[in-house]
């Protein structure tokens, strides 16, 4: 069942999605978005790819282990949480670092609630893949 | 709006048993997912509804200036959404394998862990 | 080369995402375009024919919406009608694109285009299936397809 | 005044969404029910949008906005392709045959 | 009846015309006949609610629906082409019986 | 203060983490006998705190109780947090020589730490949502372990199980929603004081049940245990052992918590209700037992039946009944786990599980012998093991309320329960093996992993029996803690938060 | 752990070492508890003296303060002579498996369990503590079941080990319910002080069921009627055991409790006839069926069986003869019915067989055998001079002083006396000196570690007819004193009380006596045929057993169906009667629901849902159930975009959608749906409506309610000011709640990991 029409589509929309669910990672924190809807739509791109072009070469584009992925992101989210040991605060506690802050505006914000927010991205994103590849490659 | 989500959200139960209830574990799935969404839904509902008004700070305010919706539950049902995919895939491909193993998606076939001639 | 266009887009869409195409945003967009590609590079096979050719693709673009328009007023017209007057049929064009994004682009074009929708394109990439609700003379309509979108997208991508 | 516009684009946008809905009902088979989803259908919400981008008036909104007409032309030809390509193999085997 | 009133009606209308188009595609998913008919009915409602999406974010003058709208038009997508799959991977004949 | 409960739920998913992306190589098994080691060690830091300071209370984020999350840990928690921290090692050890490569190529070892993690943050936890997002950590983590490289029969059980648990948790995460919905707070000790405050009492007692029926999926209590007898004798021995030890008590624990500290406005009607399913609990466990045949089904209905000491303790809510419930939770982990592990070892030993079919094993190795008939015989409540003590509390509360029939059958039923073991013991240990063959256990291979956990939990058990001193102590106090809250709530949410009246309050 | 720990454990490797040695008899393994027998019953002689004053002495250890639990001995009369019998037999009794195990290759663990026996069960004779007595209790059960199961390999040793455990079992939780309620009624679990608070059980409302449960502890460990039958299966043990156990030791452990426990229980009519009773109906049954055994063990055992109900019967009462009886009694009965069990075995041991039928003559062979037998049998004959006789004339005394029914009483002890009087000639006498039959030949006598125990006692049964004062000064007395309460009450042991009832019931004893040996064999035939038409006690266990196991059988056959279906409707219906019934019991009123603010927006999506909903049940296609969730999940996601959640409402969306594509692809691997069969569903249905309902209800009770939004309060100010992010959802998700959202991505990540462990395990061994 391979459509050309799907293929050529798929790779189109794998970078569209990529950068959209990025997007919607990275302005999470004040608009609708954030770290799951992140990763649920870079996961579709990917599906959709895997859905046209096969798991293998989804597989192939994707590089690393989809669950690997996903675990370095409970890692990430996890050093987030721990992060604040460094600063004497609790577990989870947010760090933040703004950049180029001026009394008026807080600057490009750097924080540990990112990292936070980039390690659910990941595992949402690496897990979903796993799922859908797995069963795809079910039979 | 809540009265009417309540009685919708029994509508869903009152589905969702009777799927569950049924002999092909497919359907069990179905109500499984019928039942996750109207317990994500008591959580809202029960956090009361404010139509219009999403949970978010405008740019240039510290608060929001008006009542906004009750961003809380939201929260709740975020994450409970997400954990019922994770349970809810599992079950699926579980039952996938099911077919594969046992060749009978009828529960009641299902009887390998507890045969039929067991006390 | 190809790359380079592809990474400067997606800088661009970034920035405007934001909404603020300020250096800044565009050379986070250009960094994170980078590794977007980079991460998606087995995902693209690196075709030429990717050059930007920007009043063949204004007017390819005003010819489409042109299309779209009035081929929702024909199913409108067609809906509300009582009578039945469509003549379907499945018919095959032969097709002279052969990049993916071309092949796409008149896909897509033909099936958002007024009678037609495009079903398949072989496998050799030569034939393209489609269904059209007005098939009264059959190579009419796909020479109106060859002449008309295909060889606009042909032109952007010449 | 820019409310009118908005309320015609919504007005129409939804007029055309009605003719999708009707056309996938009343079109005799899958294939013509396809044409009218995909134009109509497409249409009528890239309008409604088009009309929120015209209430808000800002450069993001337009921007998502924009983009989200884009994704809506992009992926439902694929979505219709895809589709339709099923149905035709059934219709093949099953009504009639053109060439 | 001054612009804000003919917007407010408008979308009104707006709503109760998706509405009922909401309600023709559902009947066309309920009658099938086949899969794809379904499926198309299926994609038409998701580009309804897109719809939806604009015109409540017209009404309540909130951004945040039209992310919404555009999550949805590329998942609506992905759907889509996971039915359409299956419509086109299952065998007629071996599965003629009671499925679609 | 915060690190010390934080760590516990740290240390296994970093050693789950690790043990997952280091999956195809050999060194997964030890890094998570590392893990939990270290896992130990905090522990009982932890414990040693709370011994020391009381409950001890912190604040994920540095957010305010009640509105971020609470960590908080009480001696009951504390207990449950360091026994846990017991069984995983004893477990992780035992998974040296009973899971191979292949298991740990899927995950065994990050989905048991996980799984680990999910009971100890169910322990910790001071916030009812929290709560339940550690309880579908536990159970997904649990999901995969039970059909980990899965059979058939692995399969079956798990599917009953999945489905069954499935429901639990969705009637649970209403129940949460329903009393966000009537209280507006999620935290424990921000509960107890506003449940105090809501008007529709009855309502709150119809949520309570709610609560009481998802729980009691969990604890496996009647009439609602069917997932445990379908699905523990399904998986591997370790993951059986961890289930068996762990799994339901948090079940257990979820009951106590609550209908201690938040749903104590109708003890009249929701612990009279307990007290009933405690009974039916307790019989058709232990008459389950006895129609099993199958060694780890046999232990897997005595879970049941003990379960339903537990709930009998918390149902009779005196001081006494809560300190035999506590008492009851540490020992009976402890033994089940053990003798589950101990199942595993006779598997491999005599080819078989079925206690018909086996045999030799006495004859074998007394060493082993002796090694079943600690935990058997304390599961029994032969003096002077562990479960004596327990048995001894519960059933003495019960007499001390004048709950004779109650006390009747808890007493019957511990004869039923010897009756279950001596089958296992005179069928696997004292009878030859059918087959003819003798079993040998100083060839087996890898048998050092297999034997140090038992013999390790076996101690442990004689230790609790012969020295219940310290642990009656510790149980007292912490059933002092769950009936006077004043002490949780306070280190929550400080010493104002709580009225007058609060403190003053005496539990029934 | 080191390996070879391992193998030292390790029966083969053990049994390798060990059989070097294996002919020779003085092993650690046979020689160590000797030793610490001896070495207590000297430590226990040494006590006599002052106890013969009229001492008392206490140990207390602090064991469990908190729940009243000490480990406190106490040495008065009772315990003393009680502890002699055990360490002293003890000795005699491990010296003689010493050498009868030698070279058995489980002879290790069986000195070990029979060392663990005596030292718990002197346990119970001396604690002082209830519960501590309870805790020795129930190791002498323990240590008793692995003894009568020590010829594992016997299906009959181990189903009689079963039983006695089972049936001792109950004794020793009823012991344990009784000394919860004594301790609940006197305030202390120490017996001593008990018995100082004059009546405080009797005069409790809680006397009877304590008495009860008393009784029922001590009838079943001290194997009364209808608790007797598993004493004479318990005979499957070898027979060291059944010499120590099974006469002399445990089974006495019922009368020491009742002994124990007499001075402050005893007095009431109830009391009396329950334990004259239970006494006079198992010493008359046990001496019948005694008289039908072949199998000398059996015989022995069954006039154990008397001895015991003949103890019971004595204790009923608190005259003065009949505890001086039940305690001379008791002692006498341990020398010679130990002295004969070892006999046995000494028979057993030598010919290889236990039948009376082919056992006669062997006197000459095994002259010392022979010796100790014989004085063990007149002893338990009751023949003078033996202590034996001063028993049964102390006996006659005590049960023509009863309170209950003098004749009926005396009329039983005369029955089993002269019982006891033709299976002592059955037992002691016909094997060496009958010469009924042909001896067999080349039997050896016994070696001497055998002889020397079945010899003392033999003779200390002798020595005591001879010089009863001896006892009766040191031990008698003060036993009589420490079970009464009082000192004083005891009554000379003496040969010759003048010509009284006693004696003249003495002499009927000796003629009924000897009839019964001279016919035995014709009487046995008539008594087998109608023991084969009498219901049979041990029959009635299995039955009892048997039912019990099918009526487990039959509760998990119905619960535990291994129907998921079923499952499910048990816990649904569960969670319905837990909430309707709830709602029932505990009513309450919803307030009045505000329709007004319902739009056409809400009805839209009411319908949708509504719609879909039905769909998915309705249809038998998977694609059409599968289509209609998505529109249910499409209407759901509108409520949150309308009811301002746009964050859920993105979340829902792509998860919906994700659903509906696994579900698509894992449909092409799975079958059609197919149809339920409709005639069960009406049930299905009415369970699933009463849910939908009953969460209805509950939801409009809650919403209409008030709600508390202080946790949101803080939320909504802290969020852009401390946590500088203006999605307060997100804000929430990530930083206030983080955790909770740890713990979830955790839940994903696993389920990942489990589903594609679920895919890749191997389609293993057992699959098509
Ligand atoms: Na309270
Ligand atoms: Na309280």
């Amino acid at each position: 069942m391979k459509s050309i029409i799907l293929i050529a589509g798929s790779r189109l929309l794998v970078a569209l999605f990529t950068v959209f669910a990025v997007y919607m990672l990275l302005r999470g924190h004040n608009q609708p978005g954030g770290g799951f809807i992140g990763g649920l739509l870079a996961a579709v791109g990917f599906v959709i790819y895997a859905i046209a072009c096969g798991t293998e070469g989804a597989r192939q584009a994707l590089r690393f282990r989809p669950t690997d992925i996903a675990a370095v992101g409970l890692g990430m989210a996890l050093f987030a949480g721990v992060m604040a040991a460094f600063f004497s605060d609790a577990f989870f506690t947010g760090q933040w670092l703004f950049i180029n802050a001026t009394p008026e505006d807080k600057g490009i914000p750097l924080s540990s609630v990112l990292i936070f927010d980039v390690g659910v991205f990941l595992v949402v994103f690496g897990s979903v893949l796993a799922i859908v590849f797995a069963l795809e490659e079910e039979v | 709006m809540e009265p009417l989500l309540s009685i919708l959200i029994g509508i869903l139960v009152a589905g969702s048993v009777y799927l569950m209830l049924a002999r092909n574990l497919m359907r069990f799935l179905f109500g499984l997912i019928l039942l996750s969404n109207a317990a994500n839904l008591s959580i809202f509902v029960s956090g009361r509804m404010t139509p219009g008004a999403p949970p978010l700070v405008p740019d240039g305010m510290d608060v929001p200036p008006e009542v906004v919706a009750n961003a809380l539950p939201q929260a709740l049902v975020l994450t409970a959404i997400v954990i019922g995919f994770g349970l809810f895939a599992f079950a699926l491909i579980l039952a996938v394998r099911a077919y594969r193993s046992l060749g009978t998606l009828n529960t009641d076939e299902m009887r390998v862990a507890e045969p039929k001639e067991q006390g | 080369m190809n790359m380079f266009i592809l990474n400067i887009a997606l800088a661009v869409i970034w920035a405007a995402l934001w909404g603020s195409p300020t250096l800044l945003m565009l050379g986070s967009g250009y960094v994170l375009g980078f590794l977007t590609l980079w991460f998606a590079a087995p995902v693209f096979g690196l075709q030429d024919s990717y050059f930007l050719r920007s009043w063949r693709i204004v007017r390819l673009i005003l010819f489409f919406l042109y299309e779209l328009v009035m081929s929702s007023i024909r199913v409108a017209w067609d809906v509300m009608t009582p009578n039945d007057n469509s003549t379907p049929a499945i018919l095959d064009m032969p097709l002279d694109v052969t990049s993916d994004f071309e092949i796409l682009l008149v896909t897509n074009l033909i099936s958002l285009t007024p009678g037609t929708l495009s079903l398949d394109v072989s496998d050799d990439r030569k034939t393209l299936t489609f269904h059209a609700m007005y098939a009264d003379d059959p190579q009419a309509v796909i020479d109106d397809l060859k002449n008309g979108m295909e060889r606009l997208v042909r032109e952007v991508f010449e | 005044m820019i409310e009118i516009v908005i309320g015609v684009l919504l007005l129409i946008g939804s007029f055309f969404a009605l003719v999708a809905a009707i056309g996938i009902f009343r079109l005799p088979d899958v294939l013509m029910r396809m044409h009218a989803s995909t134009k109509a259908g497409t249409l009528g919400s890239s309008l409604i949008l088009i009309g929120a981008a015209v209430y808000f008036a800002e450069g993001v909104t337009t921007t998502r906005v924009v983009a989200t007409i884009v994704f809506l032309m992009l992926t439902a030809p694929i979505a219709a392709h895809m589709l339709g390509r099923a149905a035709a193999r059934n219709y093949k085997k099953g009504t009639k045959t053109t060439d | 009846m001054t612009p804000e009133t003919f917007l407010d009606g408008a979308i009104l209308v707006s709503f109760v015309l998706i509405a009922l188009s909401l309600a023709i595609a559902f009947l066309r998913l309920t009658l099938g006949p086949t899969l794809a008919d379904r499926v198309v009915a299926l994609d038409m409602m998701t580009t309804l609610i897109i719809a939806v999406c604009g015109a409540v974010a017209v009404q309540t003058a909130v951004t945040a629906f039209l992310d919404v709208a555009i999550v949805l038009a590329l998942v609506g997508f992905l759907a889509t082409v996971a039915l359409a799959r299956y419509a086109e991977r299952r065998d007629p004949l071996d599965e003629a019986h009671a499925d679609d | 203060m915060s690190w010390y409960l934080s760590l516990p739920l740290i240390l296994p998913f970093t050693t789950a983490i690790i043990c997952y992306l280091l999956r195809d190589r050999p060194v997964g098994a030890w890094i998570s006998v590392i893990g939990s080691a270290l896992g130990l060690v905090a522990a009982i830091t932890l414990m040693a705190l709370v011994l020391e300071n009381g409950v001890v209370a912190g604040q994920m984020g540095t957010w305010p109780a009640p509105f971020g999350i609470t960590l908080v840990a009480d001696l009951l928690s504390a207990v449950m947090v360091l026994i846990t921290a017991i069984t995983a090692l004893a477990v992780a050890i035992y998974a040296l020589s009973d899971v191979d490569a292949r298991h740990g190529q899927l995950g065994y070892h990050a989905l048991f730490q996980v799984l680990i993690a999910g009971v100890t943050g169910a322990f910790l936890t001071g916030d009812l949502f929290n709560l339940y997002v550690w309880f579908e950590v536990m159970l997904i983590a649990s999901f995969g372990l039970l059909i980990l490289n899965g059979g058939k029969e692995q399969i079956d059980g798990g599917v009953k199980y999945v489905a069954l648990n499935l429901v639990s948790t969705i009637l649970f995460l209403t129940g949460i929603g329903l009393l966000y919905g009537q209280t507006g707070t999620l935290n424990f000790a921000d509960l107890a004081l506003k449940v105090d405050d809501v008007e529709n009492k009855a309502l709150l007692t119809v949520i309570a049940m709610m609560f009481m029926v998802a729980f009691s999926v969990k604890a496996a209590a009647f009439p609602l245990f069917f997932w445990l007898p379908a699905a523990y004798h399904t998986p591997s021995f370790s993951v059986s052992a961890v289930f068996a030890g762990l799994l339901t008590k948090v079940g257990v624990y979820a009951l106590m918590r609550t209908f201690t500290l938040v749903f104590d406005h109708d003890v009249g009607y929701t612990h009279t209700i307990l007290l009933w399913v405690a009974c039916f609990t307790m019989v058709t466990g232990v008459l389950g037992a006895a129609a099993q045949s199958d060694f780890r089904k046999i232990l897997s209905f005595h879970i049941i039946s003990q379960i339903g000491y537990m709930i009998l303790g918390l149902a009779i809510y005196t001081p006494l009944a809560i300190v035999g419930a506590v008492f009851y939770l540490v020992h009976h982990i402890i033994v089940k786990a053990n003798l589950f592990l101990i199942a595993g070892i006779s598997e491999r030993l005599t080819g078989g599980s079925d206690v018909f079919k086996i045999g030799g094993l006495y004859r074998a190795s007394p060493f082993l012998a002796v090694l079943f008939l600690i935990p058997a015989f304390s599961l029994a409540g032969f003096p002077p093991l562990s479960g004596f003590w327990a048995k001894y509390i519960i059933v003495k509360a019960s007499l001390d309320e004048g709950l004779w029939v109650v006390a009747f059958i808890s007493l019957a039923v511990g004869l039923m329960t010897i009756y279950s073991m001596t089958k296992i013991w005179a069928e696997a240990f004292w009878k030859d093996h059918p087959k003819g063959f003798e079993p040998t256990l100083s060839t087996l291979p890898g048998r050092r992993a297999l034997l140090v956990p038992v013999v390790g939990l076996a101690l442990l058990t004689m230790v609790i029996g012969l020295m219940p001193e310290p642990f009656v102590i510790f149980a007292e106090r912490s059933a002092e803690q769950l009936l006077d809250p004043t002490e949780y709530i306070t280190a929550v949410l400080g010493a104002d938060a709580v009225p007058a009246a609060e403190i003053t309050e005496v539990a029934p | 752990m080191s390996d070879t720990i391992v193998q030292f454990l390790d029966d083969r490797a053990y049994y390798v070492a060990s059989s070097s040695s294996s002919h020779g008899w003085v092993t650690p393994a046979g020689i160590i508890p000797v030793i610490i027998a001896g070495a207590l019953f000297l430590w226990l002689l040494q006590a006599l003296p002052a106890i013969g004053n009229g001492e008392t002495l206490r140990f207390v250890w602090s064991w469990v303060p908190s729940l009243g639990v000490n480990v406190s001995f106490v040495i008065d009369g009772l315990s003393l002579m009680f502890g002699l019998l055990i360490t002293g037999i003890g000795a005699l009794v491990m010296l003689y498996s010493a050498k009868y195990l030698a070279g058995h290759k489980q002879q290790a663990r069986f000195s070990l369990m029979l060392t663990s026996f005596m030292l718990a069960m002197l346990g119970v004779v001396m604690a002082d503590n209830l519960l501590a007595l309870f805790v020795f209790w129930e190791l002498t059960t323990i240590t008793s079941y692995l003894l009568i199961g020590f010829n594992h390999d016997s299906a009959k040793s181990r189903r009689s080990a079963l039983q006695a455990l089972l049936v001792t079992g109950i004794g020793g939780l009823a012991l344990l319910a009784a000394a919860i309620l004594i301790g609940n009624v006197a305030g202390t679990f120490e017996l001593s002080e008990i018995r100082a608070m004059d009546n405080v059980l009797v005069q409790s409302a809680l006397y009877l069921p304590i008495l009860i449960l008393v009784l029922l502890a001590a009838f079943t460990k001290s194997a009364q009627m209808p608790f007797h039958f598993w004493l004479p299966n318990a005979m499957a043990a070898p027979t060291p055991v059944s010499a120590y156990l099974h006469s002399a030791t445990m089974v006495k452990a019922g009368i020491y409790l009742m002994a124990r426990t007499h001075s402050s229980l005893s007095g009431t009519d109830i009391w009396l006839w329950t334990l004259t009773i239970a006494g006079a109906a198992t010493m008359v049954f046990a001496s019948v069926i005694a008289l039908r055994q072949t199998d000398l063990k059996q015989a022995l055992a069954y006039t154990t069986l008397m001895a015991l109900g003949a103890l019971t019967l004595l204790l009923a009462n608190d005259g003065g003869y009949a505890i001086t009886a039940a305690v001379t009694f008791l002692m006498v009965h341990s020398f010679y019915k130990a002295a004969l069990f070892l006999v046995v075995g000494i028979l057993d041991h030598q010919t290889g067989t236990r039948e009376t039928t082919k056992l006669f003559g062997l006197g000459r062979a095994m002259p010392l055998t022979a010796a100790a037998a014989a004085l063990a049998g007149l002893s338990m004959a009751g023949i003078p001079p033996f202590l034996g006789f001063m028993a049964k004339e102390l006996s006659y005394a005590g049960s023509l002083e009863v309170g209950s029914s003098p004749v009926l009483v005396a009329g039983a002890f005369l029955a089993a006396s002269a019982l006891m009087f033709a299976i002592a000639g059955i037992v002691g006498f016909r094997p060496f000196f009958s010469k009924a039959g042909t001896p067999m030949q080349g039997i050896k006598e016994a070696k001497w570690p055998m002889l020397l125990g079945p010899v003392i006692l033999a003779l200390l049964g002798t020595f005591f007819g001879l010089f009863p004062a001896v006892l009766a000064a040191y031990l008698v007395n003060p036993t009589v004193a420490a079970i009464l309460g009082v000192t004083g009450e005891a009554k000379t042991l003496q040969l010759w009380a003048g010509f009284n009832l006693p004696l003249v019931l003495s002499l009927l004893t000796f003629v009924i006596g000897y009839l019964i040996y001279a016919f035995a064999t014709p009487l046995r035939a008539f008594l087998v045929r109608l023991g084969d038409r009498s219901p049979s006690f041990d029959r009635g266990w299995d039955k009892l057993l048997a039912g019990v196991l099918s009526g487990a059988k039959w509760q998990t056959r119905v619960i535990q169906t291994g129907q998921l279906r079923f499952y499910i409707m048990v816990t649904f219906i569960t969670t319905l009667v837990a909430l309707a019934g709830t709602m029932v019991m505990r009513p309450s009123v919803i307030l009045p629901v505000d329709l007004s603010s319902i739009g056409v927006t809400d009805w839209l999506v009411f319908g949708l849902v509504l719609l879909g909903t039905v769909l998915t049940i309705v249809t038998q296609s998977r694609i059409t159930a599968i289509v209609g969730l998505g529109t249910v999940g499409i209407g759901i996601a509108l409520i949150f975009v309308l009811y301002s959640a746009p964050d859920v409402a993105i979340t829902q969306l792509l998860v919906e959608t994700l659903v509906v594509v696994l579900f698509a692809t894992a449909a092409l691997r799975l079958p059609a749906l197919g149809a339920e069969p409709l005639k069960t569903r009406w049930f299905d249905a009415v369970v699933a409506g009463g849910m939908g309902v009953t969460v209805t209800l509950i939801l409009l009770m809650v919403t209409t309610g008030p709600i508390d939004r202080s946790l949101t309060d803080f939320f909504e100010a802290s969020s852009y000011p401390d946590a500088f992010g203006q999605n307060i959802v997100n804000v929430i998700l990530v930083d206030f709640r983080a955790l909770d959202t740890f713990g979830e991505i955790a839940v994903v990540l696993v389920a990942a990991i489990g589903i594609f462990a679920l895919l890749r395990s191997k389609p293993g061994k057992d699959e098509a």
